[in-house]
């Protein structure tokens, strides 16, 4: 049967990992991979994927990011139970950190297939660009602010950053966990506690993130791996991102600890959210495709295809009991941390979109808006998370 | 000619030269508003034959130093989208089978509306010309699930009908007040003669009507080919990967970046998705600006 | 008969789609729909959340900006065109096709193209500074404050052609013997297209009109290819807030809230123009 | 029976009331005119008969069936418009035949009536040209044609010359009159043209804001106009009109008394206030006066119109046109005695505006 | 000095030759037509004296002034046309003064020539009116203003009547001629309306081609026509010829003699192959026969016009047209006498058309 999976993967790496997904579920089943890629992230996939579900004409299979999103649809009914799946393959036992399951998880049941995990807390430095500034490749965000200058002085800029609205609220998120007390972070973004958003802890995040508009001037790209190249090619030193620009590190040929490092919770606090990539499968009264639809969520969890995967995507495998030994240094970091618990929930997870859409709007005014100051945006913040629900 | 006549001062045509500060100004600005107009395109030819060091050096605007076809190669038959690295070519066809029916279904109820609203004046139908013109500004996307919804009801979701009548739908304000303009300014002596041969609204329509209204049609359909191409919102949201047009390719050839962007595809496929209507323009160009006048002068 | 028969279609959209969808748009903007269309309502929850939003007043204030000055320019410079196209001057197809070619072009590619040639570190302002002029400084797609202009520039390529086209057609129009009379009282050309040319194409400049409002109107494409908004929100566009909330940001009722401003404000500027189309011209029914 | 009946036919655009209860009754084989100023309804009545307009009140007859809701096609009517309204994109025999494969005649019988109209119209050479290759007289036939093919009863003419120059005017009148003498149909004519309402018609229909205001021969209009509005709008130029009184048959304006003896009064003699109108030629000039009333008065202007002169000139204030030979030798400023004939004069009541 | 001066014009459009070696002078004051049918070039040479096309070779002048590279502003014309051509969004005050404020001039000047203007023509009450809502003949009268405010010499008219319906052409041909007489500006009118030319002219071109045919008064134009064209050009219905032999001043045709002794040869009397044309008023009838030498015909058409009845009929199998009075009763089919005026008929040269 063909099956056909839509996907909003369409970068170097991303697309590499694709394959991966595709070339096993063609070798390993009877089926075929219809491939439905749409690029332009997700606000343009979204809606295009949602209309085919409602429109009765759904597609196979199709990513998502777990958390909310998908919760209407599986209301409504449009979502395929795959709870027999995760039962027999044993994903509760198996699947770690064990929320990304719940995450699929309504009222019992399983929804979908996580594929991997994304963290958001890294800073990817430039091993270049800091040799042409003659200062050492910085270990924390502190050290890379008080290094910014000499950057600045030697042509480079400082810290690369894409226009897209997501971007900088990422950043936001990465400094956020790595300035605050976890306390504070879980009152703010797992209980929605204005009150913290407003109080001084936040006021720290809100200056570095200030800092990190300064240091940012003179990045006029506007997708996240034209930013990611310029660390790659040495015009900036640094980028604020998610753990998938690995991705583009490895399709340049670059190797981790030689021409670039990596610092997860930049630096200070060795902890990652666990937001992530799911796979969903939509309700159709074709058996032949339910059919096949199950067989490729039991083989997305399987541990060949989450080795070979995430070494393309540059994420971490969802399954704490495969060898990951080929990873590259970055990653193994990664690995580390979650092996010890460093574990927080995604800002998909605690938030609706919606929600998200606001912040996300907040920090790009905030960011390309010099005028703007801490006092205002944080009072901006924590309006935004009274009203969240 | 009879005898040579001796004239004394001015006679015959006031002396002329072909540098007067006129010409001059009329010329010049001409000229370098067409600049404006091309520098895009040269821009884009350009860029499409050079290779991607030549364009890293970066002078857009410079002839490539080493013509190179190898874009235009990638941007129709391999540049990658996901998984599926056959370029442009697989969209093509795609594109011509939606363009053409809808195309023709659009023009050929918008003609009938233009027609009808014209010529037959019924009870409401001001009113539903006036709804019709509201509907031209209504932004598309307000209408993406409201007409899912309904497509799925009629069961054409996804299926080339469904789609042709989407674009039905979304032209038919701006057509239906092309056509019923021009309509309008045929003699209604015509219709009335054809009545009194006994031609009815068909009758009238197809053999009278039609065949006097090649500029309004040429219209239409250079309006509605460059419309209905290069629409990305509907071939992506109504209809499948297999059947999507050339637009969603070229949208997934210029908004997947693998490493650098490379520009020298992106433009090609550009050019290679705009051919089609930019084609149209370049052998119908005449025509249209007659037909233009056709059907917009007459209120 | 036949011809409510064959106005069927043209029926069913009017009412079906456009009224009913409207109706349907209105009604949700009432409610919290999020993923998908709910029916219970809360009332002006959506609006009011709306009108606080900085983005949407951006938006707003962008697409007035935007629109004004397409309105004005497509118009003026569509027609100063057309009347330089009118002087009976050689290849005047050439010029005509030039012009209008961008027209074919589709607004994603139009979008890519400007954001390349107004891309500072190799468009318009590398090629001026290599040229010596270290100082000149032309980024309107990075510069907040000038950004929409750099759309609007994009925007007037792309349909310029077309409005020059329904001026020339209008000007073709003309009775030759207003010419004639205007030379024979000495006016001058340009006072005579200002004073006498003009006022005389009153149906064309309401055609056309129609035809640049509905496509402000609708702005998208341009923007998302051009900035995606930004830099910052300072591209927004009240089409692009529909869409980001809709889909983006899973907030059906507010795409709907926004969308029915927009309607609304549509539906006020229609007014004017229903009467003209209408009001003026009864008697010949 | 009669061949066309209009029984109190009513028409409203909206709150326009265009045609008001309008009777009007055309024999079999007439050719009747609809004279009218600009505006006054003829083409509107003109579409109710042929089915063009929907009436919205009384009815209408066509050779005694009743066709108020007949489609055009049904009414056995044929109609030829001022611009003729030819099928541009069909040759003169798609022009012909368009009706009659509408109406899914047989060819050969299709065949038979287009060789007869074409002969009968002198357009057999033209039948395969496309109506833009024809001239207007050429296309004039051929609109005709169009009717002539269907066989109809009546033929509805809108204003066919109208777009016409002078000459050709002249011509195809005399052509349209030469074919209703062979053809011996009813024709209805609608125009604004004096000169082809007085030479075409058997009998002219003058109209005004909707209303038939005379219907008669042409020398029954042009001599007893039945009211001063009829009299004011035929003729040109129009007769002159005085005011006077009418005493014991003699009429007087002014210092000029002109004894009405022989004058036919509409309703046998009477007295009071009155006008009398008087058309150009009935002004005597030169050898004529002798022996009738006469007075003198001074030219004011002198148009030569090649077959005859026209004066301008005034009299009691009022102007007076006088129509005199072509060949008169008279020039602005000369004081010329001029003469009255009672008889051709038509006197009317200032009140009711109507025919003494 | 001449008020406008034309010499040896030609004007081509590209490759066509549309005028070619015109000459003509007209004086001061002078009421010139000039007329021709359809594509003779008349509006080409007003154009050309009005500057709005540029010739291809001669001189203009205008009271005395060589013209032939100014600016239409700068000749001292002024120019009504066929569509009056008025600024439908200004006033009527507005179409009048729009010249002049361009050209600056003081305030308090603009309205007094208006003021002027509006009483030579009736307007005063129309100034504020925008032309829409004027009528054809009031919006004639804006047209004239425009040239009457700037006080031009010479005014141009193109076809300004023909537009309009046969009543209003009428009245509006006489306030013409009457604003002509008032004024005495130079004015060239241009037509193809034989009954405005023969009633407004002092003289008349008729142009053939880009030529000009004849030139002269409308009483030479119609009586002593220099040539075949202009002969069968001027008159309605015109002139009627057949062709026969001129032997010792007499004509024969077929089993007629008209003895052609008063008759004014051109350059003297000649012999030969010869055309008689004879207007359809000079045909002799009832009593006038007289004397005269006459023949029988049969009639075919009668159309009563009202003022005077025209009778078609044929002789030697070429139609004859004959214009009786108004009141004559005659009818198709009836054979009746007929009589020659041989002083009145004219005589041409089959070979050269030119007049004998
Ligand atoms: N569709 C219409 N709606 C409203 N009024 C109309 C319509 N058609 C005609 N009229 C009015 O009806 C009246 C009669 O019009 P009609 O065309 O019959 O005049 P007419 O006598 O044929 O004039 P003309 O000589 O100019 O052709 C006019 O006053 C006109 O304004
Ligand atoms: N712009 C032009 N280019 C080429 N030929 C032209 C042009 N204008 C006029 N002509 C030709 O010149 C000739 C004279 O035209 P003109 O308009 O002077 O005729 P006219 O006597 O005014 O006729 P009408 O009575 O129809 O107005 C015509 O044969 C016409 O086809
Ligand atoms: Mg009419
Ligand atoms: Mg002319």
């Amino acid at each position: 049967t063909e099956l056909e999976v839509t996907h909003w993967w369409t970068s170097g790496g991303e697309a590499a990992a694709v394959a991966e997904l595709a070339n096993a579920f063609n070798a390993n089943t009877d089926h075929e991979w219809v491939d439905g890629a749409i690029a332009g992230s997700s606000g343009v996939a979204r809606p295009i994927i949602i209309s085919r579900i409602i429109g009765g004409e759904p597609m196979g299979a199709t990513q998502l990011n777990h958390g909310r999103q998908a919760e209407e649809l599986i209301e409504a009914g449009l979502l395929l139970d795959i709870t027999d799946v995760a039962e027999a393959n044993g994903w509760m036992d198996v699947v770690n950190p064990s929320n990304l399951l719940s995450a699929c998880t309504v009222d019992g049941r399983v929804y979908c297939a996580p594929v991997n995990i994304h963290s958001t807390q890294w800073i990817w430095l430039s091993h270049d660009a800091f040799e042409k500034a003659g200062t050492a490749v910085p270990a924390n965000w502190d050290e890379f602010v008080a290094a910014g200058p000499a950057l600045r002085e030697a042509g480079v800029v400082p810290l690369a950053m894409g226009q897209q609205q997501w971007q900088t609220n990422l950043a936001f998120g990465a400094l956020a966990v790595a300035l605050l007390p976890e306390a504070s972070w879980r009152a703010v973004n797992v209980d929605k506690d204005a009150s913290v958003a407003a109080g001084p802890d936040y006021t720290r995040v809100f200056e570095a993130f200030d800092d990190a508009r300064k240091l940012a001037v003179g990045s006029n790209v506007n997708d996240w791996n034209m930013a990611t190249n310029m660390v790659i090619t040495g015009e900036a030193g640094a980028q604020i991102h998610g753990d998938w620009a690995q991705g583009e590190f490895a399709v340049a040929g670059q190797v981790a600890g030689e021409d670039y490092s990596c610092l997860p919770g930049l630096g200070f606090r060795e902890v990652l959210d666990t937001g992530g990539d799911a796979f969903y499968f939509p309700v159709t009264d074709d058996e032949d495709i339910e059919a096949a639809q199950k067989e490729l969520a039991a083989l997305l969890l399987s541990p060949e295809v989450q080795v070979a995967f995430n070494l393309k995507k540059g994420s971490l495998p969802v399954r704490g009991d495969i060898d990951m030994s080929a990873a590259n240094d970055c990653m193994q970091k990664g690995i580390e941390i979650l092996n010890s618990g460093g574990v927080l929930p995604s800002a998909d997870m605690a938030f609706t979109q919606d929600t998200i859409t606001q912040i996300d709007e907040l920090m790009t005014t905030f960011w390309n808006t010099p005028d703007m100051t801490v006092a205002e945006v944080q009072e901006s913040y924590a309006k935004i998370i009274a009203s969240a629900d | 000619m009879a005898d040579p006549v001796q004239f004394t001062g001015p006679h015959g045509p006031k002396p002329k030269t072909p540098f007067s500060r006129r010409n001059i100004m009329l010329y010049g600005t001409l000229i370098v508003v067409s600049l404006y107009y091309l520098v895009p395109l040269y821009v884009m030819i350009v860029t499409s034959l050079k290779g991607m060091p030549e364009i890293r050096m970066g002078n857009i605007f410079a002839p490539p130093m080493e013509i190179t076809f190898e874009p235009w190669v990638k941007a129709w038959s391999q540049a990658c989208t996901g998984l599926n690295c056959d370029g442009l070519s697989r969209g093509f066809w795609n594109s011509v089978q939606i363009t053409i029916p809808s195309v023709l279904a659009s023009i050929i109820i918008a003609s009938v509306n233009g027609y009808a609203l014209a010529n037959w004046r019924f009870k409401g139908a001001n009113v539903f010309f006036g709804i019709l013109i509201f509907g031209a500004f209504i932004p598309y996307q307000v209408m993406i699930y409201p007409i899912v919804i309904m497509l799925r009801e009629m069961g054409l979701y996804t299926k080339l009908g469904g789609l042709v009548i989407v674009h039905s739908i979304f032209g038919m304000p701006i057509l239906t007040l092309l056509f019923r303009n021009y309509f309008a300014s045929l003699p209604e002596e015509l219709f009335k003669a054809a009545r009194v041969d006994g031609a009815r609204f068909w009758g009238i329509y197809f053999r009278i009507m039609l065949p006097m209204s090649m500029p309004i049609f040429v219209v239409a359909v250079i309006l509605q080919v460059t419309g209905i191409w290069n629409d990305f919102l509907f071939g992506v949201i109504y209809a499948k990967p297999d059947s999507y047009p050339m637009t969603v390719q070229l949208n997934n050839i210029v908004n997947s970046v693998q490493g650098v962007k490379e520009y020298n595809v992106n433009m090609a496929a550009t050019l290679l998705t705009g051919a089609v209507p930019l084609f149209i323009y370049f052998v119908s160009g005449k025509l249209f600006v007659r037909g233009v006048a056709a059907g917009a002068v007459k209120g | 008969m036949s011809s409510k028969v064959a106005a069927m279609p043209m029926a069913f959209t009017a009412v079906g789609i456009f009224v009913i969808a409207t109706l349907w748009t209105v009604y949700h903007s009432f409610t919290n729909s999020k993923l998908l269309p709910k029916s219970e309502l809360i009332g002006f929850d959506q609006y009011q959340r709306l009108w606080d939003s900085d983005r949407w007043i951006l938006s707003i204030k962008n697409l007035a900006i935007y629109g004004a000055c397409s309105m004005v320019f497509s118009l003026v410079i569509g027609f100063v065109l057309a009347a330089l196209l009118d002087q009976k001057i050689r290849l005047e197809s050439l010029f005509r096709t030039i012009f209008l070619y961008p027209f074919a072009l589709s607004f994603i590619v139009t979008g890519l193209v400007w954001q390349w040639i107004l891309t500072p570190e190799f468009g318009v302002q590398h090629i001026v500074r290599s040229l010596g002029w270290e100082s000149f400084t032309f980024d309107p797609l990075f510069n907040p404050d000038i950004v929409i202009y750099g759309i609007l520039i994009a925007g007037l390529w792309q349909g310029t052609g077309l409005v020059m086209c329904l001026m020339l057609a209008g000007l073709r129009g003309i009775d030759q013997e207003v010419w004639k009379a205007a030379r024979v009282d000495g006016i001058p050309a340009w006072k005579t297209y200002i004073f006498v040319v003009i006022p005389m194409m009153k149906p064309v400049f309401v055609t056309t009109l129609v035809l640049i409002a509905s496509g402000i109107i609708k702005l998208y494409d341009l923007v998302v290819a051009q900035t995606s908004g930004g830099p910052g929100l300072a591209s927004e566009v009240p089409a692009k807030y529909v869409y980001d909330y809709m889909f983006g940001g899973q907030n059906l009722g507010q795409g709907f809230a926004a969308s029915t401003m927009m309607l609304v404000g549509v539906l006020i500027a229609l007014i004017p123009f229903a009467y003209l189309e209408f009001g003026g011209r009864k008697k010949h029914g | 029976m009669n061949s066309v009946e209009i029984k109190n036919l009513d028409l409203n655009f909206g709150a326009v009331k265009v045609l008001q209860n309008l009777n009007l009754d055309i024999k079999q084989g007439e050719f009747v005119v609809l004279l009218g100023s600009s505006g006054c309804g003829k083409s509107t009545l003109l579409n109710c008969i042929a089915g063009l307009l929907e009436v919205s009140g009384g009815q209408l007859f066509i050779n005694g069936k009743n066709v108020t809701w007949s489609e055009p096609n049904e009414r056995g009517i044929g109609m030829v418009f001022q611009s003729y309204a030819l099928y541009p994109q069909m040759t003169v025999k798609g022009n012909l035949t368009f009706g009659l494969k509408n109406a899914k005649m047989p060819k050969d019988e299709i065949e038979k009536r287009v060789a007869r109209a074409a002969e009968i119209l002198q357009i057999e050479p033209l039948l395969d040209r496309k109506p833009a290759a024809l001239s207007g007289g050429q296309r004039q036939r051929v609109a005709i044609g169009r009717a002539l093919v269907r066989d109809v009863d009546v033929f509805l003419f809108d204003e066919p010359l109208s777009n016409l120059d002078a000459k050709l005017r002249a011509d195809l009148r005399v052509e349209i009159k030469k074919l209703h003498q062979q053809l011996q149909n009813t024709m209805i004519y609608v125009t604004h043209d004096q000169i082809e309402a007085m030479t075409l018609a058997d009998r002219i229909a003058i109209m005004k804001g909707g209303k038939i205001m005379q219907l008669g021969s042409p020398d029954e209009i042009y001599n007893r106009p039945q009211n001063l509005y009829v009299a004011d709008f035929i003729g040109s130029p129009s007769m002159d009109f005085f005011e006077g009184h009418l005493e014991n048959g003699v009429f007087t304006m002014g210092d000029i008394a002109l004894p009405m003896a022989d004058y036919e009064y509409a309703n046998g003699p009477v007295s009071g206030p009155a006008i009398v109108g008087i058309r150009p030629e009935h002004i005597l000039t030169g050898d004529q006066t002798a022996g009738a009333v006469t007075t003198q008065v001074t030219i004011d202007i002198v148009e030569p119109m090649g077959s005859d002169t026209l004066v301008y000139s005034s009299l009691n204030c009022k102007p007076l046109h006088i129509r005199m030979d072509g060949k008169a030798k008279v020039a602005a400023g000369e004081t010329i005695t001029i003469g009255f004939d009672p008889v051709s004069a038509s006197l009317f009541d200032p009140t009711t505006e109507e025919r003494i």
